[in-house]
């Protein structure tokens, strides 16, 4: 009995580190490139969320479908956001930012509580909670689906940041603005896509949770907590580190909430801590950008 | 006659990692003189002056001040026993005026311990008027210019009391004006009775004022010894300007 | 302008609040303790005696944040009475009927929050009683308040015990205790199947929930049962995936949640994903209103809830509604939906105070809190009694299911049950 | 300048900024007339409970942001994870009260040294930590305690709690409290004042605006550091006792939600950080805005909206506060307004 807790509890966790490596990358790029802490991030994947609720309840279209309409629309939404507000003080001390992303996200969940009410919603296609089982093991084909999406989306991104021009221009303005300024790129435009990719990838992120999880307003606020974790834990900057991170934050998430189920978030935050002091770079050990 | 030696360096190393930016470095500064200390971009001298002064952790070696093993300590202790230096990037206190900025050496330094901020805030105004910023006395750091932020930067390196002051391109961005005055500084610091290393890139500084020069090369000793057999040294030479311009040096000497 | 400024600002800065202070206080004497407060109750009696006669109910209540839903179905209930009672010209006090005021704020679902707008809704707004707020722990933050300045506070949706052992003599709960929320389904299920041997709970960190599973694991042990799976969750949580996992190793024949509407759901929807399932699923609240069958479409069906109340049961009584039948029309009529028992129990602490303020035929705040600790009445929404704490221990609770054909009925107890008691829950790999 | 002047021009402390800027005199008459009138507010025809309520909300708020200050403000630690010195502060009050049976001084005394200890005992190795990551190790700090606590159900109560006794004779208990938050507000700014004028002030500036330069100058940052961090803590602790006592109970889910620190954040951001007033200034605005939105507007559910935009508004516009404006320091005008975007927009 226990060795399926065990199964049952390495499955889940392989199945939430991918949600989880999407909601983190596309905070981890963000962090990285623009050095902002986006408190939104979490706003963002509720509201991405709540795209693919709608399209589903009001126009039937499935929540597979919907990935596309709802990153694309947050990209939009994401680049009006960083050109136009964030950029003006993006060069700010530390606590502006902070403050910043925060009061956003203060705006986008109150916002949503107004119209779309404070109430858990499903998104519930036929195809919801079906699964197969590997003997006692449970594998929930959603959840399946939305580990393999994930993976591919962060390939995606992975591909777009090393072999395109963009993203390579996005990478250099990381590592040292001037010089990238100097290479002929422009800054507030590619802040502006940065932020948009990290705002997509939070929508997408969002979508693929709705479907095997409850969604409300408030939904987001853990995502950008693990989201932070997880990149403290990879080390900040690198996509395989972001990866490594979820799959130990996962790991822990997962066990301390079988065996201590009303401290997971306090052993997942205290390892974080732990990480911190021992090892500032994380257990990627990959220097940050500072 | 022997002079006595303030501070000696043994086999001081510091490593970045795999990289070692410092190597095995035996340094001796004897009380009273100025030392220079030179060597091409990204030779490990501001490395080396953090590791002596604790900013960084020192990889192996050992750092003697006034006979003292100093290896390890943090960064205020070092201090407090009568070390003080500059930034080459200058680090003013920027939300308080010149004379806190000032006062804040004369609290925490040498002879801080006996100081209250009243009397640290009054003792700093012969130290403000000797780097000449009388007039800004009560300007935010934040509103002086790049001149006036390097010599706060030599003042409130000098409100410490030190007895050994490391300037690590304080000259850098001055005009040959500006230039004059700041080794005139430094003399008159040196008259004052504080040993001092000189970093710097500006030649003419270097031969004018201190009396002895140390090379630093990939970390390591390159050469020490007077500031003209040093600079003639063609490995210095070398090391500083490449290769071609050692030929090309030669080549007009002997042109000449 | 430097200088005027800044006066401007300090001196709005000092107005802004004494205006607003005064917005309708001036009566109020200056320390606000408890007695002066009950003269000022006496003053408004008799100046409301020369005006048209009005009682005003005061409460806050959760229209935002983590229990809005059940917050407006509080607020239905109180303010369906009210319509209710108006369309009679009122209670009658004495020989005279004053028309009923509602006073709602909304909480945000913060007890601080909740207790700093009871404040308010007796030291500035001047009700004449309180209702209670949703839930137990602003119920507890907000009866201290209303003791403080001993005015009656009749609650309908704090069920904790901890919120009556304090000894406070001007709070009253008109629903069950939460100890006593999960018995019936025990009951029922033991009932229906008396070879069930084992529970497991899963409880949602919180006063309420730890009382309720407290309870019913007291009650599952003294009937036999063994209880091989005993733990909670966070409070806000939106996981609970390792808690089924953990529940589903030890293969239990009876699952019960103690918690709320939202983290039953959850526990519903991964329990389908991990493909858990027992013999009975029974939760404290959730499946009884009609935004869990909303959130879960056919994987609602089978699932038995713990209700205070169910339109279905058989009371009879002369109060405004008469019965749970009459009720139901009514809120059906003007809200769309069958009530759950929120709103009814939220219409009762209503006709309490009603019944109460007949027999002390006063408006008077001791007379009132004198009146609900004698009260004995028989109302649509069952026995309304106080036991010396002042809760109300003498109406059982009920249980209901969600059907396979979409609807919701009383299954227990057996005199009020309109169906039967779908058993065994149908497993998810059959459906 | 002649050294007549010299002599006469008084000592200018940059870190009495927003006061000493030419209108002190008016200021402080201000202010002393303001304090006048908070000391006999309890007094005043209009003085309700829930104004002495709402008052004592602010007062226990500006406490803790003036705490806030010495760490965030002053040190220049941007600490996201304050509420957990006042969740400290109110278990240990609260425990010592119910477990040690002890009167509400002595008990309040002991959850304020708690609060300390927890400070100095995680400053010492989080404080090594900069920036984004010292702020992430606090919420995460205090996110956990917060988590213990609430299910740490022997020794905590767990969720549900502990019940205080209720403060004796009871009609007072509004006034008391009020005075209380009052002192402990009061005593923070006089705190704030008697460090500036020591050794650690200079300290705490000197590590915001460099912290190698501090350390090289002769500071011992470390321990400046955990001073702050440990007198932030007292503040905090202090104020959640005295909360805890108010409120007759003691809750995790209370007492260690993350908003509190943000309201302390705020209302020291909202005053402007690194001054002695702001923190307390910023309280009282934040607070009355809060009030006005949630009370007395029109707005309903949207408060929160308005709220956030206010704060987007600051941080673009003057996220050095208010203060810069009331001292003086700064005029008000669209140019002033806009040099924020001037400077850090990319």
């Amino acid at each position: 009995m226990e060795s399926l807790q065990f199964t049952q509890g390495i499955v889940n966790a392989i199945l939430l580190s991918g949600t989880l490596a999407l909601v983190a990358i596309g905070f981890s790029i963000v962090w990285g490139i623009l050095n902002i802490i986006n408190l939104a991030h979490g706003a963002f994947l509720m509201v991405g969320a709540y795209i693919t609720y709608w399209l589903f309840t009001l126009y039937g279209i499935d929540p597979f479908l919907s990935l596309p309409i709802s990153m694309a629309i947050m990209f939009v939404v994401g680049y009006l956001v960083q050109r136009y507000l964030i950029n003006m003080v993006i060069r700010a001390p530390l606590l502006v930012t902070f403050l910043l992303t925060f009061a956003l996200e203060i705006v986008i969940i109150n916002l949503a509580t107004f119209f779309w009410k404070g109430d858990l919603r499903s998104v519930t296609p036929d195809y919801a909670g079906l699964g197969f089982s590997l003997g006692n093991v449970q594998v929930p084909y959603v959840r399946l689906a939305a580990f393999f999406i994930s993976l591919i989306l962060t390939g995606l991104l992975h591909v777009f940041m090393t072999y395109t021009k963009t993203g390579n221009a996005i990478r250099a303005t990381g590592m040292d603005i001037d010089a990238a300024r100097l290479q002929g790129v422009r800054i507030p435009q590619t802040y502006a896509l940065t932020y948009a990719l990290g705002t997509a990838l939070a929508a997408g992120a969002g979508t693929l949770i709705s479907i095997s999880f409850p969604i409300d307003p408030t939904m987001g606020g853990a995502y950008t907590l693990r989201a932070f974790v997880i990149c403290v834990l990879g080390g900040l900057g690198s996509i395989p580190g972001v990866m490594m991170g979820s799959v130990v934050f996962a790991f822990i998430e997962v066990f301390s909430g079988i065996w201590f189920p009303s401290l997971k978030d306090a052993i997942a935050l205290l390892v974080l801590v732990l990480v911190l002091i021992v090892r500032p770079s994380g257990i990627a050990g990959k220097a940050f950008y500072h | 006659m022997e002079r006595e030696i303030l501070l000696e360096t043994h086999e001081a190393t510091k490593h970045f990692g795999g990289l070692a930016a410092v190597e095995k470095v035996n340094m001796k500064i004897y009380r009273g003189e100025i030392l220079g200390l030179i060597g091409p971009n990204g030779a490990g001298k501001t490395t080396f002056v953090n590791i002596i002064t604790g900013m960084l952790p020192i990889t192996s070696g050992k750092v003697i001040f006034k006979g003292t093993d100093i290896t390890g300590w943090p960064a205020y202790r070092i201090g407090r026993l009568g070390i003080a230096r500059t930034f080459q990037i200058v680090k003013p206190f920027r939300g308080m005026t010149v004379r806190e900025n000032v006062a804040v050496g004369a609290m925490f330094g040498h002879k801080g311990q006996t100081r209250s901020p009243r009397e640290a805030l009054e003792h700093v105004d012969e130290i403000i008027e000797f780097v000449g910023m009388s007039d800004l006395r009560d300007k935010h750091a934040d509103q002086l210019t790049l001149p006036y932020l390097k010599r706060l930067e030599l003042a409130k390196a000098l409100a410490m009391d030190p007895e050994l002051l490391f300037l690590d391109e304080v000259m850098a961005g001055l005009n040959t004006k500006e230039i004059e005055a700041a080794m005139e500084l430094v003399r008159k610091i040196n008259a004052r009775g504080i040993t001092i290393l000189v970093i710097e890139h500006v030649m003419k500084a270097i031969v004018g004022v201190t009396e002895r020069v140390f090379v630093l090369n990939f970390g390591q000793e390159l050469a020490q010894g007077k500031p003209e057999e040093v600079l003639n040294n063609p490995a210095v030479i070398k090391a500083y300007l490449g290769e071609k311009f050692v030929q090309r040096f030669f080549r007009q000497q002997q042109a000449a | 302008m430097s200088k005027r400024v800044l006066v401007l600002l300090v001196v709005l800065l000092v107005a802004a609040m004494a205006l607003a202070a005064c917005g309708g206080s001036q009566a109020t004497p200056a320390p606000s303790g408890g007695e002066e407060q009950s003269t000022s109750g006496t003053t408004e009696e008799q100046a409301s005696t020369e005006e048209a006669c009005k009682v005003v109910f005061g409460a806050a209540v959760s229209l935002t944040g983590k229990y809005a839903k059940e917050g407006e179905y509080v607020k239905n209930g109180y303010e369906l009475y009210v319509e209710e009672i108006n369309k009679q010209d009122g209670i009658p006090v004495g020989d005279k009927k004053c028309m009923v005021e509602l006073k709602i704020y909304d909480d945000e679902s913060n007890a601080d929050r909740s207790a700093q707008l009871v404040e308010k809704l007796i030291t500035e707004d001047h009700v004449t009683f309180l209702l209670g707020p949703y839930g137990s722990g602003n119920t507890f933050a907000t009866t201290a308040i209303a003791e403080k300045y001993k005015v009656p506070m009749v609650e309908a949706n704090g069920a904790a015990t901890k919120i009556f052992n304090r000894g406070f003599k001007y709070s009253f709960a008109v629903l069950s205790p939460a100890p006593n929320y999960l018995r019936g389904i025990i009951d029922m299920a033991l009932d229906k199947d008396p070879n069930l041997k084992t529970v497991a709970i899963v409880i949602e960190n919180g006063a309420f929930a730890l009382e309720v599973a407290q309870g019913a694991k007291d009650y599952a042990e003294e009937k036999g049962l063994e209880v091989v799976y005993f733990d909670k969750y966070a409070k806000a949580a939106k996981d609970v995936s390792s808690l089924i996992t953990a529940m589903k190793s030890k293969n239990p024949d009876i699952v019960l949640g103690a918690g709320h509407l939202q983290d039953t759901i959850l526990v519903m929807k991964q329990s389908k994903d991990l493909g858990l399932s027992p013999k009975v699923f029974g939760f404290s609240v959730g499946p009884t209103s009609p935004e869990f069958r909303k959130a879960l479409g056919k994987d609602a069906d089978y699932v038995v809830g713990a209700a205070q109340w169910t339109p279905e049961l058989k009371y009879k009584s002369d109060d405004i509604f008469g019965t749970p039948q009459h009720f139901t029309e009514l809120y059906k009529a003007k809200y769309g939906e069958i009530p759950p028992y929120q709103a009814a129990e939220s219409a009762a602490a209503l006709i309490a105070y009603q019944k109460a303020i007949e027999a002390a035929g006063s408006l008077d705040k001791d007379k009132v809190r004198d009146a609900l600790a004698a009260l004995d009445y028989d109302s649509f929404y069952g026995k309304l009694k106080f036991n010396e704490q002042g809760m109300n221990v003498y109406k059982p609770m009920a249980v209901m299911q969600n059907y396979t054909d979409g609807g919701l009925y009383t299954v227990w107890p057996k005199e009020a049950a309109v169906k039967e008691f779908l058993y065994p829950f149908k497993p998810w790999d059959e459906r | 300048m002649s050294d007549r002047e010299k002599k006469k021009a008084p000592l200018q402390y940059s870190l009495f900024d927003g006061l000493f800027q030419g209108r002190q005199g008016v200021l402080l008459g201000l202010f002393t007339l303001f304090l006048i009138f908070l000391a006999i507010f309890p007094f005043l025809s209009f003085a309700s409970g829930f104004w002495l309520n709402t008052l004592t909300l602010i007062l226990l708020l500006a406490a803790m942001a003036i705490g806030w200050n010495f760490i965030g403000g002053y040190t220049g630690y941007a600490a996201f994870g304050n509420v957990a010195f006042f969740g400290f502060g109110a278990y240990g009050t609260g425990l010592s009260m119910t477990k040690l049976g002890l009167s509400f001084f002595p008990s309040l005394l002991i959850g304020a040294l708690a609060a300390m200890l927890f400070a100095i005992v995680m400053g010492l190795p989080i404080l090594r930590l900069k920036g984004h990551y010292f702020a992430i190790a606090t919420v995460a700090i205090a996110t956990a305690m917060g988590e213990i606590a609430d299910s740490w159900t022997s020794f905590t109560g767990g969720a549900a709690g502990i019940t205080l006794p209720f403060f004796d004779p009871i009609e007072w208990s509004g006034q008391f409290f009020y005075y209380m938050s009052l002192l402990l507000a009061v005593g923070g700014l006089l705190l704030t004042w008697f460090i500036l004028n020591r050794k650690m002030g200079y300290s705490w500036i000197a590590i915001r605006e460099d912290e190698d330069a501090a350390n090289m100058m002769g500071i011992n940052t470390t321990w400046a550091k955990v001073m702050a961090f440990a007198l932030s803590a007292l503040m905090a602790g202090l104020a959640g006792g005295i909360y805890a006592y108010w409120k007759t109970f003691v809750l995790a889910e209370e007492v260690f939600k993350i908003e509190y620190t943000l309201q302390m954040i705020l209302a020291a951001v909202l005053g402007g950080t690194g001054t002695i007033f702001g923190p307390f200034i910023g309280a009282f605005i934040y607070y009355i805005l809060i009030t006005l939105l949630v009370f007395f507007l029109p707005v309903g559910q949207l408060h929160a909206t308005i709220l956030g935009t206010i704060i987007i508004l600051v941080m673009v516009f003057t996220p050095k506060g208010l203060m810069d404006f009331i001292s003086g320091r700064k005029k008000i005008s669209i140019n002033s307004l806009l040099e924020n975007i001037r400077t850090y927009r990319v």
